[in-house]
């Protein structure tokens, strides 16, 4: 069979140009995550040596608790976006959970049983978010919309306005605690191991390389051979159990099951998914990247405060950053046409 | 030769409007560079055949070269980024003339079009309309200078109504400005009664047929009163009344006066509505003759640069086993109790007019489409319904219709695309390592003799029948018992076409069984063992390859209608 | 005749898309009435009417956003910006007329709005990520700018405060100036050519450009209008509430693409109307306050709210599978 | 798809199933003996020690653009600068425990000598404020106390009972001598200080002199102006009769009181409680509003800023009955609890609200 193949004719008339290497490193180096990365590490830099007390290990440990929201409930949301979908009521969901826990704690139940029971209900959001995207074929950034003001309001529903403070010493203590009382925080572990988990199931499976077929195409994923609508679903489920995971932290935390924790959260997700330079149409984009941004958004956060610029200018730098991430991008391709085109104009008046 | 070529194919994809699902043919198809001309090419000997014609549908001469062209192209280059798509070409277009131009994919036909309907700007050169330059800053400024342009692809507005698709930018107005729709609508009406088109100008756009879209194309064209027409492969999804139809208003059209430009791989359409030819290859001017002058074969010669073997080399082989049998498969308002069944070394075509149902059956048989009744077995073994996956795992492997939706993501690399249905396989420990995925892809990129930069490119970046080759490498590699190829030739240049029938045939000969579905006649009369006729959504009829002469299968596929 | 057959049941399923919105507004009226007969009376529909103006007033501009398969997530902040300018403009010149006010307005919303369009049509960023960067950054000026002060009643002229509750023939101004924009954003999106190109560019943004529709232009125009009528609805917002800060009509974006989904402008551009969007402000509203009357825990209004959402989608998703069948079934050869 | 739900419940059911096991002998409220309370003050006081100079003080009231905490911020400068010392103010945009405790690290990072905070949540900010004290950082809560156990001492702007006492008092003067319905405006169900202003009132309306009021709702503006604004509309359409609208909040008493004087209820529902006088001197002369009442707090501020002072210098270290100069206000003596009470509040009528400015 093979025999034969190798007579088909040489009428193809398509040839390819062997200088693709240099230029497949050019393009990995100007691609955004790499830029996000490089941009990540000189802030850090800069700011350890340029701002007092930005480096110190206490420092260190705030600024893990600070992203700890963010870079959890990203690594799904990237999966989610590269499938071209989107979840806007992550922080509703947490929202809910947090409420949850308070309400279940006030009956009496132990917090080892609260604590898996919380990540199951933001399971459960997810797969109503699931479910009405997949099942039913409605459009995700509707959806979520929606589910974001449905759980939040449960969330208010069932706690109203109060707060249950009095969990355990031992596990809210875990949470701001530190490995040995050293300068490694705890959940850093959790940081770690969860990116990693996400990071290689991203990256190195089978699924990991359908979410970007799905992303790019979904009908010709589906003509693959890929369930799109089954990976699509179990997505909103693993996100609707993170975000349940990060209620449980964040009420642990602060000590503080609210109906409002996390409320505005989806937006710093999803801006720092963005940023770390995830296409919005799905795709695209790496776990690197995305958690580079993350910890991008939060440092320069922590340097801007402990520089007391005030919190409003945070607002312009994040809103900034978000747009140049796309921007940038653009205009680099767009001078570099043009520079070409003239070029060309020129050669041919010549 | 390779090194001879500048490459980003990578930068050309910036050019492009930004919409991922643009209906427009890529420039990348176009943007391939050639500046290897085949020894002879341009001193091919044109040995001038007379053919003879039937006098009626012999083309008038035209007065063309004492008159001002209505449309001209001027020494015109273009490229994408390094690749250059359109390098100094000119030719006219004389007002009452129906021209045709033709090439190869990839020969820079798409660009011109694009160029004229102001979608892309010359880099150089220039266009004239009536004798005087113009520069088009975009399509508004082509459809002002009275060019209409029908693309391959339709390109409606599925949330509007028939009547404002065709109405766009036109639309009648009251004295207050508003938008007269009663007037609309009765535009509409009279449009498709001279097209004798049934449709209902109030029904929205979506869920029109392609061939229902593109005929509202042509009647959008009409609308806007084009003095030049420009038709992009208007007829690939047209049947043949349909393009019979068309093909009545264009000449009726270019006796009023409009010239008319006309792209097409069919040649009998081409003999059949065009005076004259304008051939390119690799974005470069050829020639431009009296289609009465050139014989078929000059034509492909001249687009080619050599001569062609034949067309459908179909190796006869033993029919095995059976390995497909469909029973009474049905899917309401689309197909209806389809059976026919294939055996390994068989190719069995599913021929049959657009919208017969042809597509639809074979997609439900490999599951990517559901259906209500009936049975899918494959070597005896009932499949599960709507799951492609056990239709994979059953050894079918389904080449679709629509490469740049359904076969292939644009965006991704071709090894990633090469692997894409057997990543799981090719796991291990349920992780992907670049090396195993590069070693797959290599082997059946080489296989096909696909011609590519780098395995990591985005498919995307490649020609059309490159890309085709890509898709055919993609199942391939999954070991198939039963291939399922629907249209493997549509939008492939003429070379790479003979490569894929000699592949399929082949493959049969290794025992392959394979489902044919071709909208074009002579490849199915040329590949197929048997037939399957569908009209309608049922089976018409199943002719051997013996029974099966042009006549028979269009009897078959259109029924009492062809009787006249 | 096919030509007739379709015709009918397309339409009407279409009409009742805006007509469900009607229906759930009476019942919900009718039911709260019966409970409370106070929630019909004066006093009661003009607060209403009053609270709806704002929101329509952004919706219709939303809607017309949305149509073109566009978002404007940062009228929210535009609202806070224009409120603020405008309330320490007046304060600070308390001689100007009202209409200064409303144009000032309208012109700080019309250049957030242009640099919107700006970004989408030719930085190629899409709409989702400009607007929510826009969203930061104009929060973020007014914060910068306005710091902790607050503009207070007190500090504001009285004609324009009372010009919230001023009438016209009876009708407050405010609502006026909503049913104003209102009507003039559906007649233009229904009967005039611009109106049609914005559907078409949203129904299908490649087609569009190949038509020889000038999208650049009209896509900056639908951000414009966006941004302006969040500016007027600062204004509006200025001369209602009194008390102006920096967090004025913060997180008011969800509540305005809420109010455009449920009035049945599809997500992904292309089909719904100006009005319908107004009808789902006005729902969003009324819902809000038959709950204080109902007194029903006000704990339940978002959860309220959000299932309206996903109830509303999962209604437009029906009608559009009702009517790809019949348009299948008129085709269908079998 | 088809598959999910199975897969789904099975999932479900594992995770129960641990959680069910996990419910034997686990950590529940009951079992649970919170013994996470910081560091107490160990430290004798030192009456006599002087007031260093060049102490850092920072406020981080409760959010930023918030015009009354910016009085009692503006009180606390006054006071730092009389001090010597180098003030700060930092806070978020939204009203926020998650976003405070982010500005207390960096107080912390920044090693200032006294916190001033107004604590958004009681709980949420305890882990942040004992680091804090942790560091030698004293912590001062003024306007909304924090868990006491993470704080040194709370500057309470007038005694619960006060309040609640004043607040049914012009209830009633408002009601005038027939009574009627009355409800109240607050802000968040779980703020601190209302709840309990609003349960000494309750307390108080059980007494014959206050028969004839009776409390038909407390709604909630969330300290949200719109919100606020919205509830009073509510409130009038549900109870058709009320006579007097009470916020114990200034967010809600100007929303209030700006409906009431937009609308047909003008001078039929009156409103009070407790407002800052710049926002309501248009309604006090325009009859909407006839008295209302607060404390002033700008010296809330300057107390907080003395009060921290005096602790980062060893005078005090926040033990009952210990005592301390506060520039103007003079000596003040700290109650049960490290609690500080600036005095009882002022009323403002037609008559006197233009001599205040703030």
């Amino acid at each position: 069979m093979s025999d034969t193949l190798q007579k088909s004719s040489d009428i193809d008339l398509d040839k390819r140009p062997e200088n693709g290497r240099a230029t497949a490193i050019k393009s990995r180096l100007t691609s955004w995550d790499s830029i996000i990365l490089v941009l990540t590490v000189l802030v850090l830099i800069v700011a350890s040596f340029s701002v007092e007390n930005f480096g110190t290990s206490r420092n260190f440990t705030f600024m893990v608790l600070d992203l700890l929201p963010i870079i959890l409930i990203a690594l799904p949301m990237t999966m989610i976006i590269v499938t071209g979908e989107i979840d806007l009521s992550v922080a509703s969901t947490l929202g809910l959970t947090s409420s949850m826990m308070g309400w279940l704690w006030n009956q009496g139940l132990s917090i080892e049983t609260i604590i898996p029971l919380c990540v199951v209900i933001g399971a459960i959001c997810g797969v109503v978010n699931g479910f009405l995207i997949t099942g039913l074929g409605l459009p995700s950034l509707a959806v979520t919309i929606g589910t974001l003001a449905l759980y939040r309001g449960l969330a208010f529903v069932v706690l109203g306005d109060g707060a249950v403070a009095d969990f355990p010493w031992n596990y809210t203590g875990w949470v701001t605690g530190t490995i040995g009382g050293g300068a490694v925080p705890n959940v850093l572990i959790l940081i770690v191991v969860l990116a990693l988990i996400f990071g290689i199931v991203q990256h190195a499976t089978p699924f990991g390389r359908s979410l970007y077929a799905i992303g790019a195409n979904a009908q010709a994923a589906h003509f693959s051979g890929i369930r799109v609508a089954r990976t699509k679903f179990w997505l909103y489920v693993v996100s609707g159990a993170v975000a349940g995971l990060v209620g449980v932290l964040w009420t642990l935390r602060y000590s503080s099951a609210r109906a409002d924790n996390g409320s505005g959260l989806e937006l710093a997700v999803v801006a720092a998914v963005l940023l770390g330079g995830v296409s919005i149409f799905g795709g695209k984009g790496s776990l690197p990247g995305v958690l580079a941004g993350v910890v991008l958004l939060t440092a320069l956060q922590n340097a801007l405060r402990l520089e007391d610029v005030s919190g409003q200018a945070l607002n312009i730098v994040t809103g900034s950053l978000l747009v140049l991430s796309v921007l940038l991008p653009n205009i680099t391709t767009a001078v570099r046409g043009n520079y070409h085109r003239r070029r060309l104009r020129q050669a041919a008046s010549r | 030769m390779a090194e001879a070529n500048a490459r980003p194919q990578k930068a050309d994809a910036h050019n492009d409007p930004p919409q991922t699902n643009d209906p427009l043919p890529q420039a990348n198809d176009e943007a391939k560079v050639a500046n290897d001309p085949l020894p002879g090419a341009s001193g091919q000997p044109q040995e001038a055949s007379d053919r003879p014609r039937e006098a009626s549908d012999r083309p008038r001469k035209t007065a063309a070269n004492t008159q001002l062209a209505r449309l001209e192209v001027h020494d015109v280059s273009k490229s994408f980024g390094a690749v250059a798509a359109v390098q100094g070409v000119s030719f006219p277009l004389y007002p009452g003339e129906a021209h045709a131009l033709v090439g190869e994919n990839g020969a820079g036909k798409s660009t011109i079009v694009k160029m004229l309907a102001g979608v892309h700007r010359p880099d150089t050169g220039t266009l004239r309309v009536d004798g005087a330059d113009v520069d088009f800053a975009g399509p508004a400024d082509a459809k002002a200078a009275g060019i209409a342009v029908i693309y391959q692809e339709p390109t409606l507005f599925p949330d509007l109504s028939v009547a404002e698709n065709i109405a766009m930018g036109n639309q009648p107005l009251t004295k207050l400005r508003q938008i007269d729709r009663k007037e609309m609508h009765a535009n509409a009406e009279r449009l498709f009664r001279r097209l004798g088109v049934p449709l209902d100008p109030t029904r929205p756009a979506r869920g029109l047929s392609i061939a229902d879209q593109q005929l509202v194309e042509i009647a959008k064209a009409l609308s806007s009163e084009a003095r030049v027409l420009i038709m992009d492969e208007p007829t690939a999804a047209l049947s043949a009344v349909e393009v019979e139809r068309l093909f009545a208003v264009v000449r009726s059209l270019r006796d009023e006066g409009a010239a008319i430009m006309f792209i097409s791989h069919r040649f009998e359409e081409i003999t059949a509505l065009c005076e004259r030819v304008t051939i390119m290859r690799d974005g470069k001017h050829v020639a431009t003759e009296m289609v009465a002058d050139l014989s078929v074969d000059d034509m492909i010669r001249r687009m080619v640069g050599r001569d062609l073997s034949a067309l459908f080399p179909k190796q006869d082989v033993e029919p095995g086993a059976v390995v497909l049998e469909v029973e009474g498969l049905s899917r309401e308002g689309v197909f209806k109790d389809i059976s026919f069944s294939v055996r390994a070394g068989e190719i069995v075509a599913l021929a049959g007019l657009v919208g017969a149902g042809r597509s639809e059956v074979m997609q439900a048989v490999f599951g990517v489409d559901p259906y209500d009744s009936g049975v899918v077995k494959v070597h005896g073994r009932r499949l599960k319904k709507g799951e492609p996956r056990a239709a994979m795992a059953a050894g079918m492997a389904l080449v679709p219709e629509d490469r740049r939706q359904q076969g292939l993501v644009m965006d991704l690399s071709i090894e990633r695309n090469v692997t894409l249905p057997r990543a799981r396989k090719l796991a291990r420990l349920g992780l992907l390592f670049g090396g195993s995925e590069r070693a797959a892809a290599e082997t059946w990129t080489r296989k096909l003799q696909t011609k590519l930069g780098r395995l990591s490119d985005a498919v995307g970046t490649l020609s059309g029948g490159n890309q085709q080759k890509v898709v055919l490498a993609k199942w391939l590699a999954t070991g198939p018992k039963l291939l399922i190829v629907d249209e493997p030739t549509r939008g492939i240049d003429v070379g790479t076409k003979a490569e894929v029938h000699r592949l399929m045939s082949s493959l049969a000969a290794d025992g392959l069984a394979v489902v044919m579905v071709s909208s074009e006649l002579p490849e199915v009369l040329g590949m197929a063992d048997r037939i399957v006729v569908l009209r309608e959504g049922r089976v018409a009829a199943q002719l051997t390859r013996a029974e099966a002469t042009e006549e028979s299968v269009m009897y078959a596929a259109m029924g009492q209608e062809v009787a006249a | 005749m096919t030509t007739l057959s379709l015709h009918a049941p397309a339409k009407n399923l279409l009409k009742t898309r805006e007509l469900g919105i009607v229906l759930a507004l009476a019942l919900l009226i009718a039911y709260t009435a019966i409970d409370n007969p106070r929630f019909l009376s004066g006093q009661s529909i003009r607060d209403n009417l009053l609270n709806t103006a704002i929101l329509a007033v952004m919706a219709t501009g939303q809607a017309v956003v949305v149509i073109t398969r566009n978002i404007d997530l940062s009228v929210g902040s535009v609202l806070g910006i224009s409120a603020f300018t405008v309330a320490t403009m007046m304060s600070a010149n308390p001689g100007l007329p009202m209409i200064v006010a409303l144009l000032a307005g309208l012109a700080v919303g019309a250049v957030a709005g242009l640099v919107n369009g700006v970004l989408v049509r030719f930085g190629k960023v899409p709409a989702l990520v400009v607007t929510l960067g826009t969203l930061y950054i104009y929060r973020g000026i007014t914060y910068s700018w306005a710091g902790g002060s607050q503009v207070n009643a007190d500090e504001l002229p009285r004609h324009f405060l009372t010009f919230a509750n001023d009438n016209l023939l009876g009708i407050p101004w405010l609502v006026l100036i909503a049913l104003i924009v209102v009507g003039t954003g559906s007649l233009m999106m229904r009967n005039y050519r611009v109106g049609r190109e914005l559907y078409a560019m949203g129904s299908s943004p490649a087609a569009a450009e190949l038509a020889g529709i000038k999208v650049a232009r009209n896509l900056l125009g639908a951000f414009v209008l966006s941004g302006a009528l969040a500016g007027l609805a600062g204004v509006l917002y200025a001369a209602r509430f009194g008390t102006v800060d920096a967090a004025a009509g913060n997180g008011m974006e969800l509540n305005v693409v809420a109010a455009v989904v449920v009035g049945g402008v599809a997500v992904f551009g292309g089909s719904g109307s100006v009005w319908g969007a107004a009808l789902g402000a006005l729902l969003l509203t009324v819902i809000g306050s038959a709950l204080a009357v109902l007194d029903i825990n006000q704990f339940w209004q978002q959860a309220i709210v959000g299932a309206l959402i996903i109830l509303a989608i999962c209604a437009d998703r029906l009608v559009a599978v009702r009517i790809a069948r019949s348009l299948r079934k008129r085709d269908a050869h079998v | 798809m088809l598959r999910s739900p199975r897969t789904l419940l099975s999932v479900t059911s594992a995770a129960l199933l641990v959680a069910g096991l996990a419910a034997c002998g686990g950590t529940t409220k009951d079992s649970n003996t919170n013994s996470g309370s910081g560091t107490q003050a160990s430290a004798a006081a030192d009456p006599n020690a002087a007031v260093k100079e060049g102490l850092k003080i920072a406020f981080l009231p409760k959010q930023l653009n918030n015009p009354y905490s910016d009085v009692e911020t503006g009180g606390g400068k006054v006071a730092v600068d009389e001090l010597k010392g180098e003030y700060k103010l930092v806070g978020p945009n939204d009203a926020s425990a998650s976003s405070q405790v982010s500005y207390i690290n960096t107080l912390i990072q920044q090693q200032q000598d006294v916190i001033v905070v107004a604590a958004n949540d009681p709980n949420a900010v305890c882990p942040s404020l004992n680091q804090a004290r942790a560091a030698k950082i004293k912590v001062i809560t003024f306007d909304s106390d924090a868990s006491k156990d993470c704080r040194d001492a709370f500057i309470n702007q007038a005694t619960t009972e006060g309040i609640g006492q004043s607040l049914a008092k012009m209830a009633l003067e408002q009601a005038g001598s027939d009574g009627g319905e009355i409800a109240v405006l607050s802000a968040t169900p779980n703020a601190t200080n209302q709840n309990s202003w609003i349960e000494v009132m309750k307390t108080e309306l059980k007494k014959p002199e206050y028969a004839k009021l009776k409390l038909v709702k407390v709604a909630y503006g969330n300290d949200d102006d719109q919100k606020s604004f919205q509830e009073a509309q509510g409130l009038l359409q549900s109870y058709p009769n009320l006579k007097v609208i009470v916020a114990p909040t200034t967010v809600g008493i100007a929303a209030g009181a700006r409906y009431i004087s937009s609308s047909s209820y003008k001078g039929k529902v009156a409103v009070t409680g407790l407002g800052l006088p710049n926002q309501m001197r248009e309604y006090v002369k325009d009859g909407t509003v006839t008295k209302f009442a607060l404390w002033n707090p700008a010296d809330i501020g300057y107390l907080a800023a003395f009060a921290g002072a005096a602790m980062a210098s060893g005078q005090i270290t926040g033990a009952e009955g210990e005592k301390f100069k506060a520039g103007k206000l003079g000596e003040y003596t700290i109650g049960k609890d490290g609690e500080i009470v600036l005095g009882p509040p002022t009323e403002f009528t037609k008559d006197n609200i233009d001599q205040f400015n703030f």
